[in-house]
């Protein structure tokens, strides 16, 4: 442990640091605003210790943690969109009863869970992320656990993780017993079949059984099955936790870990994420084709948008990588809006995500309305926003390697996306009824710091989708590292 | 004992037992993780161990907390009574 | 500069209409309207100063937008783009005076889709960097089904899904064709570029160039709409409002056919070649069932999305028949049937609003009261079924013609859609001037905006019927400038 | 002055612009003024280009009036161009003559109805395509005009549009020729892809150094004209539509389905007669179509109780006079027969307009009679033309025009004494009609109240009719009749000149006129037997009579074989069966959503099972794999 | 050694058997704990006699303990196991048998593939301890942070908990709830039946 390592490690140090000032706070205190701004301040000082950090890098800090452009780069990823949470559940928890201020703490443990699934490179540090992340976030699902649903929510995600998590574990015991290395580069080199270093059956097994628990936090067919459950039961900020951060941390993880094991193609191992891409895309959207309730209906879109980003994933050569981190990042600003946007309206005691609630939306609020019109389509992949670019790239990469059986089944599925978004935006767009007596949307001003987020995201969401050009150069820069 | 504990996740229907499988499980985990330090003569298994010990010390806790909750809403304490969200 | 101008006037039209709209019902019509004067003036300008003879284009403008991908912001003006540009300034002028009064609900945002379709419709127009193609190619739908869905008829939201969904997984499938050809473009140049200059030296396997020559039919087959996949069309050019299916059935139709003239014939030359048999086929399929149908429904405004099936047959088989006289026909057959469609359209509006019905059996002996809006629908009417004199006629004898010396018995086959054209068309004057006035209907005769739109859109079709030389003039040197191959290989 | 040849189409073309657009806003008088002047003053222009053409032929005979190229592409530039020759100068006067007579006419006959503004738009747009059509340099400016009378056509049967009978009328019209017209358009695909032209003449020329006679090519293309002037001249198999076309105003019947639109056809095949010289199979069945034609419709006016219907099969069988003297290769005599033709014709049916108009549009013949003394005019009439049509011997023009084909069908080029017995029967049948028709309307009881009378804008056409249905015929008589064959030989620059290839000593001139006047007079004699004397109060009950007046049962044939068959797939497909394609897709899409959410089971045992089983599934992957 | 280490196994996995089919959850807690010993004869004998102490301090103490205590306070030993009556029918057990069967085949196939020979060399607690503290410290750190978060999460859920049950209103809703036989409840029972 250096000095240099401390700064490399700083973005996590403060994190984690602001995650106990703000218990502590809680404990000397309670006050929902300074709670909240707390956890913005600590965000802040971490997303900025990031350049600090950047001036060490690339480290390896002991066994466990490496610290590169491309961990950097997806730390300043989380931090923001832990950022963007924190904005909007500042506005969705000052109307909910009970105590709020907690919800900040675990949160900041949930996104340093997330830096370290990002940074690690050891089987432990993998480990520990994925559980730090779990806990934060079972607490975190059940939150609001006065409620029913919220607790049922709670209550799978705990047993399901649980189990996973046990998965993944034995996965790992199989193949550390098989390869005596718990340091994933050296995994992956027996990935790429390395003359003294073939993987045995045993071996491969393992590998499986981790993609089992990994596979589980990404929620990809098949195992999904819990995510329309927990995103519908979940508070709104929550579920953009689970959406973004959670997703987004243990996909950036798998992305470092097998993408230097380019040549797995023919494996099991390509083959089982080939199958989970092509069922992942299939199966969500033609789940959430007739779904009524909106968030469920996200749940299955994101199942579908792993599918697809799978197919970037499974997609070797250069292009695989930032087509991945494109799409990802587009997907993750997209999803954090549209749950921004609901938790913006749903700012009573009561979640409204019946597709009904939101009849007519438009006339009411014209603006949050063609925002949510603009995640939608971008969620659909329509030009313009950063979701069409970011599948333009997915495709382009699985063009690149002739991946055409998923093309046709990211083609074929995109459309039957395409018809359940429509089918919100036609309600957002439909006239109101006649007898509208109950106004489920209150009229009212959107609050300060959720309108600033939701403002950066849907700027992003069309800056990303019109001008690719300097994030490309960006995610070029940090995954010619990891390539 | 994984596939037991699995077994009987998937069997039991009172949320006890399920955290009881799951433990069970990260046991088993544990165990699987020291026979393979212990092949290899490394000290990373027991380490690892240490880890999911902690691990589940923490899941418990958390988890009997909610199935206290659960226990309000559900007096079955029946893990099939939480399918209010399906579909 | 020009070039990008006339899209960013009708794109700035668009957000000051929708702004604008707030506050004044009224403003945003004018706005639009005056935002697409500008835009017709703008081409009637470029027009004016000829078309240059020496370069492949007339106007060009380049800026480099994703390099990493070699993507450009590319923009080119040739005679084909330009007068369908002109088409499209000139239709999207009629359709906002067809929806001068008939849009009370929040008419700033129904200008703000429109100015954005036809933004995007020029667009496409103008690319010729195939990923702005397939950018303005996407972004013309959104809007498009936004006035579908929202300012529709009764079955507006079925129709809008249906008329996206057909669009959207043809596009994609056109997408990764796009993708694929640049990879195989990459792979032997050394290069990304999605220009279509670059990828027309691309050497392909024939498979290959046949499976990416799908690809990209596949889009504009769905669009044209080429016989089997014509079913949306009906449906959304019915449950659209008028200004919808002006701009549906006038200028959203025609992209599909200006794609196969400005992408598929001169990047695939040699898989154009082995698919004309199929695809004629499937035009003079698509002619004689889309007349069939047409004469079969019940719905004035169905009845006319099928004739458009099976006019834009014509232009399907045109493409294919690949030579200079067919080609030329079908460009004339494109802007005609845009304009005789679009007026029989906004015909079929103007009785749908007095009436409040588009169903044959509640029309019948309109002329008692309105001889003008008959007289005018007759007009029409006929130039639907191809009387000389009209520009459809030309479009079609051209078309034919040229179809005939590739292959004769298509021809002749397609030329009995001359027999099922007047079919339909006398059906439907039947059903709706002509007969008794059994509804005892009384309604105002056309009132001044129909009349201006009737009265230009007239004098346009009698133009290009008796004297289409300054049409095609304008674009004899886009059909030159195809690669020979594809265009002579068959004679 | 041959420069002022563009005034006859434009001058009715600016005046049906004008009126459609201020028509209805514009007094009757102006009305008139516009709908009549135009024709007059393009009847006017006519003459003088027809004098100017008579005194000083331009060289070749034939003068040609570019106006600008339609379209060019490629090779592919046909002329906006108008053609004069002696062919079509017979036929521009011919239509702006008899044209202007008919406006006139109707200015008194549409006196009183609504559409009158509407009516002399239409016909002023008739003339002005019927004369495009008469004048096109151009197969494709003929075509357009073959069209622009169609559509007029189309409108005028459909004038009273109230009446969906009439508007039915209408669209069997309009399809019915088209489906001609199809053939037509293809033939010009045909033709312009082999000989690279549309100009007329230079295909004519092109057409006779490239083909042989007889090739399949001129066969084929001989053939699809032939098509285009079948469904335009009402003739074998497409004849059905004109015996309907009578609900238009009796005027239009005058002029366009009696003396001039309808003859289009028999113009279209002089026009092309180097194709059909070509093609001698394709004549022959010209002629067979012809004397076919000529017999069944004869046979079909007998038996019809409508005035106007007689006069309509009666149109039918002398335009297969025509098609038969094309087919024997008798160029002149069709023509002249065309003339003539287009006169009696003319007055017979204004005559008949005059009768139904003080009759209050009764148009049974069976409720008619006596009208002699009422509607003297009328009567005389109706007595010179139909004479002319029966051939009364030596006074009328029709006798001459109709002795010359019958002459031609024996001794002309393709002649045989079948097509003269045609000839000859149909000659006796057409006495026959006639003069039941005059008979039945003019003689015995007056059954129904004359209420008006016929002024002076009637009268004064159906007496310039008269004379020239008299004296049309001393154009071109036959050598023993005075032997001044002017029309044959005018029209000889452009036509081949008539030959007689089969004179014998029993087949002469002489004896084909005496037979021709002989059964006239058997004719006569019969219909005065009949309907005179014993008069026959009602129409023949038979079931040939029948079928007879129902048109040979064609129209019966035809709803089964094409209309019902059309109609019934139409309405069997009307929700599109593509469309179900889609639709079941859809729905598959629906039932495996279904299937899909019925995995959403809500219990977190069943979703622990989902990674249990996915476990189990790659690792058997792995083992499989391994 | 060898012996110790296999008979050791054969109870853990019978005491496990037991836990997961015993009606009683104090019984079955008992079965787990004795499962749990098993396993730490089996850390002893692999040589990790440090590992083998945890498992006996923090698993078999702590963790159970606390089962314990919320079994208690729900006072549900006796009676836990009615509702999981239709458990010991075939078709509750049968599918997730099959299923555990099937996997165990699998891993025991592919594993079976290698040697596993146990190196049986001891690892002493120092070792363990230089090893926590050397190249795994950020781990240590991590798992404190892990553990921070477990105890934030049954804070705010527990806490709330217990303030709840103070409360009249929710006990009375509790008791209705019971009376009246949640609807929701029976139905999930009922389909339950079937589900599996």
């Amino acid at each position: 442990m250096t000095a240099s390592d401390l700064v490399a490690l700083s973005p996590l140090i403060l994190l984690s640091a602001t995650a106990l000032v703000v218990m502590l706070s809680i404990a000397i205190r309670r006050h929902h605003g300074a709670s909240a701004t707390l956890a913005l301040l600590g965000l802040a000082a971490s997303f900025a210790s990031l350049r600090w950090a950047a001036s060490v890098t690339p480290r390896q800090v002991t066994g466990l943690l490496l610290i590169d452009g491309y961990t950097l780069f997806y730390w300043g990823v989380l931090l923001a969109l832990a950022a963007a949470v924190v904005l909007l559940a500042y506005s969705y928890l000052e109307h909910q009863t009970g105590h709020q201020e907690e919800f900040y703490c675990l949160m900041l443990l949930a996104t340093a869970g997330g830096l370290v699934l990002v940074a690690s490179s050891h089987m432990a540090s993998l480990f520990l992320g994925f559980e730090i992340l779990s806990v934060s976030l079972y607490a975190l699902i059940a939150y609001l656990h006065l409620q029913r649903l919220p607790l049922e929510a709670g209550v799978k995600y705990l047993v399901l993780a649980a189990t996973s998590s046990a998965f993944l574990l034995f996965g790992m015991a199989l193949l550390y017993s098989e390869t005596g290395s718990m340091q994933l580069a050296t995994l992956a080199r027996f990935y790429m079949g390395a003359p003294n270093a073939a993987l045995g059956a045993a071996g491969w097994a393992g590998t499986v059984l981790m993609l089992t628990g990994i596979g589980f936090k990404l929620a990809v067919v098949p195992f999904h099955l819990w995510t329309p459950d927990v995103y519908q039961g979940a508070p709104l900020p929550t579920t953009a936790l689970v959406a973004t951060i959670s997703k987004g941390s243990v996909f950036a993880l798998l992305l470092r870990w097998f993408h230097p094991a380019g040549s797995l193609a023919g494996t099991p191992v390509w083959w089982a994420f080939v199958i989970m891409a092509a069922a992942s895309m299939l199966a969500g959207n033609l789940l959430a084709l007739r779904q009524n309730n909106v968030k469920r209906l996200l749940a299955y879109s994101s199942i579908a948008h792993m599918g697809y980003l799978m197919v970037a994933f499974v997609a070797a050569g250069p292009l695989a990588v930032q087509a991945a981190t494109y799409y990802l990042l587009a997907y993750v600003i997209t999803i954090l809006g549209a749950f921004g946007i609901m938790s913006v309206l749903c700012s009573g005691e009561e979640e409204c995500c019946e597709l009904e609630d939101y009849r007519g939306l438009f006339w009411q609020r014209p603006v949050l309305a063609a925002m949510f019109s603009a995640m939608l389509l971008s969620l659909a992949g329509i030009p313009l926003t950063a979701g069409f670019l970011g599948k333009f790239y997915v495709m382009a990469a699985g063009a690149s390697s002739a991946l055409w059986l998923l093309l046709f089944v990211l083609v074929a599925s995109s459309t039957i996306g395409l018809y359940y978004y429509l089918r919100v935006l036609v309600v957002l767009f439909s006239s109101l009824p006649e007898d509208h007596v109950k106004v489920m949307l209150p009229r009212g001003r959107v609050p300060a710091g959720a309108g600033f987020s939701l403002a950066v995201l849907v700027i992003l969401l069309f800056v990303f989708g019109l001008y690719p050009a300097p994030l490309w150069d960006l995610i070029r820069g940090i995954s010619a590292g990891i390539g | 004992m994984f596939l037991l504990g699995l077994a009987g996740l998937l069997t039991r229907r009172n949320l006890i037992f399920t955290l009881m499988c799951v433990e069970v499980m990260l046991n088993a985990s544990g165990l699987a993780f020291v026979a393979a330090g212990s092949r290899w003569g490394q000290v990373d298994g027991q380490v690892m161990f240490l880890f999911i010990v902690a691990m589940a010390a923490a899941e418990v806790s958390v988890g009997l907390a909610m199935v206290l909750q659960f226990h309000r809403e559900h007096p079955t304490l029946d893990s099939d009574a939480g399918d209010e969200m399906r579909g | 500069m020009i070039l990008l101008w006339l899209i960013a006037i009708l794109i700035l039209a668009g957000v000051l209409a929708a702004v604008a709209g707030r506050f004044n019902a009224a403003a945003p019509r004018v706005i639009s309207l005056a935002a697409l004067v500008l835009d017709l003036a703008l081409c009637l300008g470029l027009w004016g100063r000829g078309l240059s003879s020496a370069s492949r284009w007339s106007e060009e403008l380049s800026w480099t937008w994703v390099p990493q991908l070699g993507i450009h912001f590319h923009l080119a003006l040739d005679g084909l783009g330009l007068v369908l540009i002109l088409l499209t300034m000139f239709l999207g002028i009629m359709a906002v005076l067809a929806s001068w009064n008939g849009i009370q609900r929040s008419p700033g945002f129904f200008h703000f889709n429109v100015m954005w379709v036809l933004a995007g419709v020029t667009g496409v127009f103008l690319a010729v960097d195939l990923f702005l193609f397939y950018f303005f190619w996407e972004l013309m739908l959104v809007p498009m089904y936004f006035l579908i869905a929202i300012w529709g008829y009764q079955r507006r939201i079925y129709a809008a899904v249906k008329f996206f969904l057909f669009t959207q997984i043809s596009s994609l499938l056109m997408l990764i064709a796009m993708i694929v050809l640049v990879i195989l473009h990459q792979r032997t140049a050394g290069f990304y570029s999605f220009d279509l200059q670059d990828l027309l030296a691309t050497p392909l396997a024939p498979d290959m160039e046949m499976l990416l020559a799908l690809g990209f039919l596949a889009a504009f087959a769905v669009k044209l709409p080429a016989f089997p996949f014509h079913t949306w069309l009906p449906d959304a050019h019915a449950e659209a409002p008028t200004a919808g299916s002006v701009i549906l059935a006038g200028l959203l139709l025609k992209t599909g056919a200006f794609g196969m003239l400005r992408f598929v014939l001169p990047l695939f030359p040699h898989a154009v070649q082995r698919l004309a048999p199929l695809m004629m086929t499937l035009a003079v399929l698509g002619i004689l069932y889309g007349a069939i149908l047409a004469f079969a429904q019940n719905d004035l405004k169905r009845m006319v999305a099928y004739t458009s099936v099976s006019h834009m047959g014509f232009v399907l088989l045109g493409i294919f028949a690949l030579n200079p006289i067919a080609l030329q026909g079908v460009v004339v057959q494109m802007v005609s049937h845009g304009i005789s469609t679009g007026a029989l359209f906004v015909l079929a509006g103007a009785l749908n609003e007095r009436l409040h019905s588009r169903e044959l059996r509640d029309m019948g002996g309109l002329w008692e009261t309105m001889p003008m809006l008959s007289g005018v629908g007759l007009f029409f009417v006929m130039a639907s079924a191809g009387m000389p004199g009209l520009g459809d006629f030309v479009g079609e004898f051209m078309v034919l013609l040229g179809t005939y010396q590739a292959t004769p018995v298509l021809s002749a086959l397609a030329a009995l859609g001359m027999i099922t054209g007047a079919c339909y068309a006398l059906r439907l004057a039947q059903k709706t001037f002509l007969g008794p006035n059994v509804h005892h209907s009384d309604f105002p005769d056309a009132r001044w905006n129909e009349r201006a739109i009737a009265v230009p859109m007239m004098v346009c079709l009698l133009w290009i019927g008796l004297y289409p030389q300054p049409l095609l003039n304008m674009i004899r040197p886009a059909i030159d400038n195809m690669p020979r191959q594809a265009v002579t290989a068959r004679r | 002055m041959l420069n002022l040849l563009w005034l006859a189409p434009a001058l009715p073309l600016t005046s049906a612009v004008l009126l459609a657009i201020f028509g209805s806003r514009w007094p009757r008088k102006l009305v008139s003024l516009a709908g009549v002047g135009s024709i007059g003053l393009a009847a006017v222009a006519s003459m003088l280009v027809a004098w100017s053409f008579l005194t000083a032929p331009p060289p070749g005979n034939a003068f040609v009036l570019p106006l600008w190229t339609w379209m060019a592409a490629g090779s592919f530039r046909p002329e906006f161009g108008l053609y004069l020759d002696p062919v079509s100068l017979l036929m521009l006067l011919v239509v702006t003559f008899v044209g202007f007579l008919i406006h006139l006419y109707s200015t008194e006959y549409m006196r009183g109805d609504e559409g009158y503004a509407r009516f002399f738009a239409y016909m002023n747009l008739f003339v002005a395509s019927m004369l495009l059509l008469v004048l096109g340099s151009n197969l494709l400016v003929l075509y357009m005009g073959w069209e622009g009378v169609g559509l007029c056509s189309y409108l005028l049967i459909g004038f009273w549009y109230r009446d969906a009978a009439n508007v039915r009328a209408a669209n069997k019209a309009f399809l019915v020729t088209r489906i001609g017209d199809t053939a037509f358009a293809i033939g010009l695909f045909l033709l312009f892809t082999q000989l690279g032209t549309l100009d007329i003449q230079q295909l004519m020329q092109r057409a006779q150094s490239q083909w042989p006679a007889g090739s399949t090519l001129a066969i084929a293309a001989a053939a699809l004209l032939l098509g285009g002037a079948v469904g335009k001249s009402a003739q074998l198999p497409l004849q059905t539509w004109l015996p309907d076309a009578m609900a238009g105003p009796t005027p239009t019947s005058a002029l366009i389905h009696a003396a001039t639109m309808v003859t289009a056809g028999v113009y279209l095949i002089a026009r092309t007669h180097v194709l059909f010289t070509l093609a001698p199979e394709v004549q022959l069945v010209v002629a067979v179509i012809g004397a076919a034609t000529l017999l069944m419709a004869a046979c079909s006016a007998l038996v019809q109780r409508d005035i106007k219907r007689v006069l309509a099969y009666s149109t039918i069988s002398q335009i297969g006079y025509m098609f038969l003297a094309l087919g024997l290769g008798a160029w002149s005599a069709a023509m002249f027969h065309f003339m003539t033709h287009a006169f009696f014709k003319a007055l017979l049916f204004l005559a008949a307009g005059a009768v139904i108009q003080s009759l209050h549009h009764e148009q049974d013949m069976f409720r008619m009679g006596g009208l002699r003394r009422e509607l003297p005019v009328a009567f005389w009439s109706f007595v010179i033309g139909g004479s002319a049509l029966a051939g009364l011997p030596l006074l009328t023009a029709g006798f001459f025009s109709k002795d010359l084909i019958l002459w031609q069908s024996w001794a002309g080029l393709n002649g045989s004494i079948w097509f003269w017995l045609c000839g000859m029967l149909g000659a006796l049948l057409t006495s026959l009609y006639t003069y039941r028709l005059v008979f039945l309307v003019f003689y015995g009881t007056a059954k129904s109240h004359v209420s008006e009378r016929p002024g002076l804008a009637i009268k004064l056409p159906l007496a310039v009719l008269c004379v020239l249905s008299i004296f049309a015929g001393y154009l071109d008589t036959p050598p023993h009749f005075g032997g001044v064959p002017r029309l044959s030989n005018f029209l000889n620059s452009t036509l081949p000149a008539l030959e007689e290839v089969h004179v014998g000593p029993v087949i002469t001139e002489v004896t084909t006129a005496l037979t021709a006047s002989l059964v006239f007079l058997a004719g006569f004699s019969l219909a005065y037997l009949l309907y005179y004397r014993r008069r026959v109060e009602q129409p023949a009950e038979s079931a040939l009579a029948r079928f007879w007046a129902a048109g040979w049962g064609f129209d019966t044939l035809y709803s089964w074989i094409f209309v019902r068959p059309f109609v019934w797939l139409a309405e069997v497909n009307r929700r599109d069966i593509v469309d179900s394609l889609y639709t079941a897709l859809a729905s598959l899409t629906q039932a495996s959503n279904g299937l899909l959410q019925r995995t959403e089971t809500g219990h977190v045992r069943w979703y622990a099972s989902g990674l249990a089983i996915g476990s189990a599934v790659f690792l058997g992957l792995v083992w499989w794999m391994r | 050694m060898a012996a110790v280490f296999y008979i050791s196994s054969a109870v853990a996995v019978v005491a496990t058997l037991l836990t997961i089919t015993c009606r009683n959850a104090i019984h079955a807690l008992l079965y787990l704990i004795v499962s749990l010993l098993a396993v730490a004869i089996d850390f002893f004998v692999m040589g990790a006699p440090f590992v083998a102490a945890l498992e006996l301090i923090i698993y078999a103490g702590a963790i159970m303990v606390l089962f314990i205590f919320v079994v208690m306070m729900l006072n549900m030993g006796e009676h836990a196991g009615e509702t999981a009556l239709d458990v010991f029918k075939p078709r509750a057990w049968a599918g997730p048998s099959l299923l555990a069967l099937v996997l165990l085949a699998e891993i025991a196939a592919l594993v079976s593939r290698q040697s596993a020979p146990l190196s049986g060399v001891e690892i002493s607690s120092k070792q363990v301890g230089v090893a926590l503290f050397g190249p795994y410290v950020i781990g240590v750190e991590l798992a404190s942070l892990l553990l921070t978060a477990g105890l934030l999460g049954a804070y705010h859920l527990g806490r709330k908990a217990v303030t709840r049950e103070d409360e009249v209103h929710g006990i009375d809703t509790r008791q209705s709830r019971a009376v009246t036989g949640d609807p929701v409840v029976s139905a999930g029972a009922g389909r339950s039946s079937h589900a599996a």
